[in-house]
């Protein structure tokens, strides 16, 4: 059994790999095709499953797979923290590959074969960056997400495309130069990078060093997209909507934040990190970012990027709660991964549902579009409330750890931001539920030809909408219980 | 400047041998003529053959051939009549297979020298 | 760019001068090369290879795999000059 | 030049001297002043005059280009294969010393060094006779 | 027999050359076999010395029986134990690469003789890189660049014979450039053995001579290498010549060169002379930056493929300089790992050019257009190749990158390491420019008509080009992963160098 737990974290991260070969392989038959995208993401849920006791039993799966260079062997490690990331990436990737199928197959989209392909690689990175077991593990599938990545971005093939693309491209691989950097010089200030609960550079260096560092780590996580750093992710709109909601709603973004709480937790450790002051630099970027990027979003009328903006506000309550380096405001941050994730992907799905349904992306076009595609109209309105952290969805839960955190860490002003932000997110998504389910189209015509989108693309909105709500009820299954577990590890203490 | 004087006399191959390189050297990347170029390169060549050669002299010595027994005699270092022979050798293939490109340059194109050779590559 | 040539035969001649005043004056008996590996070859040659010639001793035998290649040398340049100027013909 | 009758006399006569100059110069390296590359550039140069005076075609009358190809390779053939002697003999490639105690033969040295020699010579005025041949084939056309 | 493989390693090739001649004129079909035959003999020869290098240490053959300084040696120690084989591979990946290429770029009546030279062109660089007498290594110096000179010129094209005429004068400047070191060496020490000048030199390390000739060859053999100011030569080189040619030149003859300049600066003079007596790291180092930097963007600059991946050569030159540069353990270690992954990377690239101007005729940017839909093993290589080239793990191009860094940090130099960061991030700006053009510009076509591919006849080059290109594509992968192996024999080089001869 022991042994068979060993393998599961490599067979994981391999299993999307494999499909991707047999995917470029079957490529001439769609069916086939799709088939193995769906079979490798039953498969890979299953193995995480499989993982999910022993860690909830607290204990940690570790593998080394070969060495590769000083400071790191490709290794995997699998504790409480990765696996939240890693479950939540498994679920939604399975819902998002019958999404994906659906879109692409009803906008008949071309070169199929190269988005599967590139979709499945970058799953197996995510994967990998879940479970690295050091910087240069992380490093690694990092870099090959960003790449395997762009591909997707520029699927549609048009200038604006092309040139999206090359900012993506710009940003992410600066960023991951800057990583580089960072992962090398811990390694010749330390001698190790491997994640250590409560972190391992204390002591190693000068403060200053140490701080500079930390800003290294910060640009290298650009796929955290705080402000403002946060250019290339509107941009990365122009991908086909699958991509922007599972890879710049789910897997890139968390990649980047899950990274900095990585660093946050297992590299510095939080003392070192309130020692050096750099609690209050996150504080400062996390507020920034949160505020400004939910007032560009209230100027945005394409669907998609007002949820883009969503989206960068939405991961600085991440950094956030780690800025307030408290066990609350931390396990606000960890918890919000999985929340958000499951919230922003369904308003994702929506959005590509009525670009199917209706062609529409623009939200001034959408008036009335509800009465033709309810059940779309409705679960987008569930999740846009539970941004907003509003019962009954899962987006209090943090929003009530964070608040917590920001009293404990003894920086009430951010409370402030908080409702600020909560205030914001109401303003600008009212308006689009407003539009979608009362606002009387301009003429009834033009909605003759819209309704509900084929049940492929259906049903995974229902389900991620009805997974919110079960986890503001039963938040303990599995989520926090793997946050808890994770906190312990860095804190040695438990949630209050 | 008695003492620089000295050094000059005792001295003298190399000066010599150097003011030839760096004739040669000129020629060699300043001459627009193709032919001319490579005619720079054997005065730069042969510049470096007649340093080697100077270093072999010792006060005195003759040709590094054995006299017959008994016959005592200062004999000049061998070595560098060998290196040049090799290197002499080096400069004669290195000129054909330059003067075979340039005719075939010339044929190409009908000029020899660079600035026309660019004009005309150029146009092409 | 022949300020630029005139430039570099400068740098190049300085450094060569530059040089001269370490060399052995010209014939010393004492200079390193001279008494070092020189006087080994005039001392040995003719027991070793018995050809009165050190010249063609040293090329031929001490030093003969530089002849081999200086012969593969010039044996190239025939064949490049064959393969540029040569048209028709078998080779 | 065609109907220079003096040129073509003189060397008609004296192209068999050099040549057998050119040999002595090949042979005597091993004793005295001399070597493969002298006396076989001594040796093109004979042919070279011949050039001169009699033109291509006269050269390659009596040294086709196949021929300079076939003794060009033999040259270094010969030179390749006396070290590849010495291997067999159980020395080091060209460890001369190596064929004497094999043989045991004395003073086999020199012998070896003038077949060295020779296949120097015959490749170096091989080589220098076609290259020059090459070249006048080609140099005067103009595009 | 083993003994004696040294000097057979180069001997063999030189009478096999003799037999392309003579049985080419009998019969042209003869040429290829032999030439194959005989690099892989020779790949498979520097495999066994490697193995026995790392059995029984450093190998010493004497040629003639004379012991140095009187006579010549083969030294084979790990540092060119670990050369050996990355070049001879590669020149066998070249040669199974050359059949078609030369068939289709080459006047048929030229074939034999460019074997001819082919084979000494493989046999010099393999002699310059055991070679342990510093003049027999100028010697077959010559003999590689003399048949280089000529296999670039070897095509229809005749801009190649202006590029070889340009890459002769500067060879020679060069050639001349070592030749006057050495003598400067030789006035200094008295003898020409390498590892015996090494034990001379402390003697005279403050001689204006000296310090001459260290400048002498260092500009020589940069010439050679290609190092930024000195790099004209290259690109219309690599541009013009046959597509194996190049793939030879830009790989072997690049990395002979290379090492060539290592050994001299290493096992000649020493990091005691070149980093304590007379500190020139620095200044290597500024040169190793401004090449990085400028070499890339020259690359980003160009609008052919060919010649692009030309000037990326001169910035990559740049990250092996600048090992030389940190001399350090690490980034030394870097640096020859980046012989390697350059060598592989870069050979697989010019492969991609290559097969693409068999099809297309021609290596144009504006020609390329959505030439994966057509070519799609072709593009997948390059993109692999490419990514390693941009330093993405886990390739062989990250691992080097890495290293270098990693040494470069723990030297302290700030400055630089960002400047090779810097320079990985502009290798995006031209790779990407073919990644571009060959995958995501199939838009331009949609408009008229919607096929994807430029001309319908285009499709994947014959297997013969392909196989090479592949394997070496895949390459810079598995060595990227399994870089640990590599190490074993890395490591001990490196302190081999750093430790003097």
């Amino acid at each position: 059994m022991v042994d068979a737990t060993g393998l599961l974290p490599a067979v994981t991260v391999v299993t999307p790999l494999l499909a991707a070969v047999m995917i470029l392989v079957s490529g001439r038959h769609e069916n086939i095709r799709d088939g193995f995208t769906v079979a490798a993401a039953v498969a890979m849920l299953g193995s995480v499953v499989a993982m999910l006791p022993s860690i909830l039993a607290g204990e940690r799966i570790a593998v080394s797979l070969i060495p590769l260079l000083p400071g790191g062997d490709l290794a995997l490690r699998v504790d409480a923290f990765g696996m939240v990331f890693a479950l939540t990436a498994a679920v939604l990737w399975l819902l998002n590959s019958f999404y994906s199928i659906g879109y692409m197959r009803s906008l008949k989209e071309h070169a199929q074969t190269r988005f599967f392909f590139c979709l499945a690689v970058a799953i197996a990175s995510a994967i990998g960056i879940a479970f690295s077991a050091n910087l240069v593990t992380l490093l690694v599938f990092y870099e090959i997400l960003t790449i395997i990545t762009y591909p997707l971005v520029v699927h549609v093939e048009t200038p604006e495309a092309m040139a999206a693309g090359r900012k993506y491209l710009a940003y992410l691989l600066i960023g991951g130069v800057f990583l580089l950097a960072a992962v090398v010089l811990t390694y010749i200030l330390t001698g190790t990078t491997g994640f250590a609960p409560g972190g391992f550079l204390a002591g190693s260096a000068p403060p200053l060093t140490l701080q500079i560092l930390f800003i290294l780590f910060m640009v290298g996580f650009v796929k955290a997209a705080w402000m403002p750093l946060h250019g290339w992710l509107p941009a990365a709109m122009v991908a086909p909507t699958p991509v922007s909601a599972f890879l710049h709603a789910v897997a890139v973004v968390t990649a980047g934040v899950f990274g900095i709480v990585r660093i946050a937790g297992w590299v510095y450790g939080m003392d070192l990190l309130a020692s050096l002051g750099l609690g209050t630099l996150l504080a400062v970027i996390a507020s920034f970012t949160i505020i400004t990027a939910s007032l560009f979003a209230l100027t945005e009328d394409n669907l998609k990027r007002r949820l883009a903006y969503s989206t960068v506000s939405q991961l600085s309550y991440i950094l956030l709660g780690v800025s307030m380096l408290s066990i609350a405001g931390m396990t606000g941050a960890m918890a919000h991964i999985p929340i958000h994730a499951f919230l922003k992907i369904t308003l994702f799905f929506v959005a590509g549902a009525v670009i199917v349904a209706a062609g529409r992306e623009r939200i001034s076009d959408m008036k009335g579009i509800g009465r033709k595609m309810p059940v779309t109209a409705v679960m987008f309105s569930g999740a846009a409330i539970g941004i907003c952290g509003l019962p009954p969805f899962s987006g209090l839960i943090s929003k009530v750890y964070l608040a917590f955190g920001a009293v404990e860490g003894g920086v009430p002003i951010l409370l402030l931001v908080l409702v600020a932000s909560t205030v914001l997110n109401a303003a600008y998504f009212f308006p689009i539920i407003h539009t979608m389910l009362v606002a009387s189209p301009d003429d009834e015509r033009s909605l003759d030809s819209v309704s509900e989108p084929p049940l492929l693309m259906l049903v995974p909105i229902i389900l991620t909408t009805v997974a919110s709500v079960l986890i503001f009820f039963y938040p303990a299954v599995p989520f926090m219980d793997l946050v808890e577990i994770a906190i312990g590890e860095i804190t040695g203490s438990v949630i209050p | 400047m008695e003492a620089v004087f000295e050094v000059f006399l005792s001295h003298y191959n190399y000066w010599m041998a150097i003011i030839l390189i760096m004739i040669g050297f000129y020629a060699l990347i300043a001459k627009g003529n193709l032919v001319k170029k490579l005619i720079g390169l054997n005065i730069f060549q042969t510049a470096i053959f007649l340093f080697y050669i100077s270093l072999a002299e010792v006060e005195g010595g003759i040709a590094p051939i054995y006299l017959p027994e008994g016959m005592e005699a200062v004999y000049v270092n061998p070595i560098p009549h060998v290196l040049i022979l090799t290197a002499i050798v080096v400069g004669v293939s290195v000129t054909a297979v330059g003067l075979a490109l340039i005719v075939r340059i010339y044929e190409e194109y009908g000029v020899i020298d660079e600035a026309g050779l660019l004009k005309v590559v150029k146009r092409r | 760019m022949n300020v630029k040539a005139l430039l570099a035969v400068l740098f190049i001649g300085v450094v060569l001068f530059w040089a001269v005043e370490d060399m052995p004056a010209f014939g010393d008996p004492e200079a390193p090369a001279t008494c070092y590996t020189g006087k080994l070859y005039i001392d040995l040659a003719l027991q070793d290879v018995g050809v009165e010639n050190i010249v063609t001793a040293i090329l031929a035998s001490y030093r003969g795999f530089d002849t081999l290649g200086e012969t593969v040398v010039i044996f190239t340049a025939g064949i490049s000059v064959a393969l540029l100027l040569r048209r028709g013909g078998r080779l | 030049m065609k109907e220079n009758v003096v040129i073509r006399t003189v060397s008609r006569i004296s192209v068999p001297f050099i040549q057998v100059f050119a040999l002595y110069v090949i042979v005597h390296g091993a004793v005295g002043a001399g070597g493969g590359f002298q006396g076989g550039v001594v040796f093109a140069a004979s042919f070279i005059l011949m050039f001169i005076a009699f033109g291509l075609s006269g050269v390659e009358k009596r040294l086709g280009k196949k021929w300079l190809m076939i003794y060009s390779v033999i040259g270094v053939a010969i030179y390749a294969g006396i070290g590849f002697l010495c291997l067999a003999a159980g020395g080091n490639y060209l460890e001369y010393g190596a064929v004497e105690s094999a043989l045991g033969v004395a003073h086999l040295h020199g012998y070896q060094i003038d077949a060295v020699e020779m296949g120097i010579g015959i490749t170096v005025m091989a080589v220098m006779v076609s290259i020059i041949s090459d070249m006048s084939d080609r140099g005067g056309e103009s595009p | 027999m083993i003994e004696h493989l040294p000097v057979i390693l180069i001997t063999v090739p030189i009478l096999s050359a003799l037999l392309i001649l003579l049985l080419g004129w009998h019969d042209r079909r003869f040429c290829y076999p032999i030439t194959l035959a005989t690099i892989l003999f020779q790949f498979v020869g520097g495999i066994a010395l490697l193995i026995e290098v790392m059995r029984q240490g450093t190998i010493h053959y004497h040629i003639g029986g004379w012991a140095p300084p009187l006579g010549i040696e083969f030294v084979i120690d790990t540092f060119n134990g670990y050369i050996l084989p990355i070049i001879l591979f590669l020149a066998v990946a070249a040669a199974v690469y050359a059949r078609r290429s030369v068939e289709n770029e080459i006047e048929p009546e030229k074939i034999v003789s460019f074997y001819v030279l082919f084979q000494l062109l493989v046999t010099g660089l393999v002699g310059m890189t055991i070679t342990g007498d510093i003049f027999n290594l100028y010697v077959f110096l010559e003999i590689s660049s003399i048949a280089a000179y000529t296999l670039i010129a070897s095509t229809r094209r005749p801009r190649a014979c202006v590029a070889a005429l340009n890459y002769l004068i500067l060879g020679s400047i060069a050639g001349g450039f070592v030749l006057l070191g050495i003598g400067n060496l030789y006035v200094a020490t008295g003898t020409l053995n390498m590892a015996d000048i090494a034990r001379l030199l402390p003697a005279s390390y403050g001689l204006a001579t000296v310090h001459t000739a260290f400048l002498l060859l260092v500009i020589g053999f940069s010439i050679k290498v290609a190092l930024f100011p000195l790099h004209l030569w290259l690109p219309d080189a690599y541009t013009e010549a046959p597509s194996a040619v190049t793939v030879l030149i830009s790989t072997v003859m690049a990395k002979v060169s290379v090492y060539a300049m290592f050994r001299v600066v290493f096992s000649v003079f020493t990091t005691a002379y070149f980093v304590e007596t007379v500190p020139v790291t620095e200044l290597i180092l500024l040169i190793a930056a401004v090449a990085i930097v400028a070499g890339a963007v020259l690359a980003i600059a160009q609008d052919d493929l060919k010649r692009m991946l030309a000037y990326s050569s001169v910035s990559q030159i740049g990250y092996i300089v600048f090992a030389l540069g940190v001399a350090n353990q690490v980034a030394l270690e870097g640096g020859l790992l980046h012989i390697l992954g350059h060598a592989v990377m870069k050979g697989c690239l010019f492969m991609v050019a290559g097969v693409i101007i068999y099809r297309l005729g021609t290596s144009r940017f504006s020609d390329l257009k959505g030439v994966a839909a057509t070519m799609p093993v072709t593009c997948a290589t390059f993109a692999l190749a490419g990514a390693s080239m941009i330093g993405v793990p886990p390739t062989i191009g990250f691992a080097s990158k890495y290293y270098l860094v990693m040494g470069a940090l723990e030297a302290g130099y700030w400055v630089y390491a960002a400047v090779l960061l810097a320079g990985s991030l502009l290798a995006v700006g031209y790779i990407w420019r073919f990644i571009e053009v060959a995958y995501f510009s199939a838009s331009s076509h949609h408009e008229d008509g919607g096929d994807h591919c430029p001309a319908p006849a285009v499709r994947e080059a014959p297997l013969s080009m392909l196989v090479p290109m592949v394997v070496l594509g895949f390459l810079c992968l598995l060595l990227g992963i399994f870089v640990e192996p590599i190490m074993e024999i890395v490591s001990p080089a490196v302190s081999l160098l750093l430790g003097g001869a």
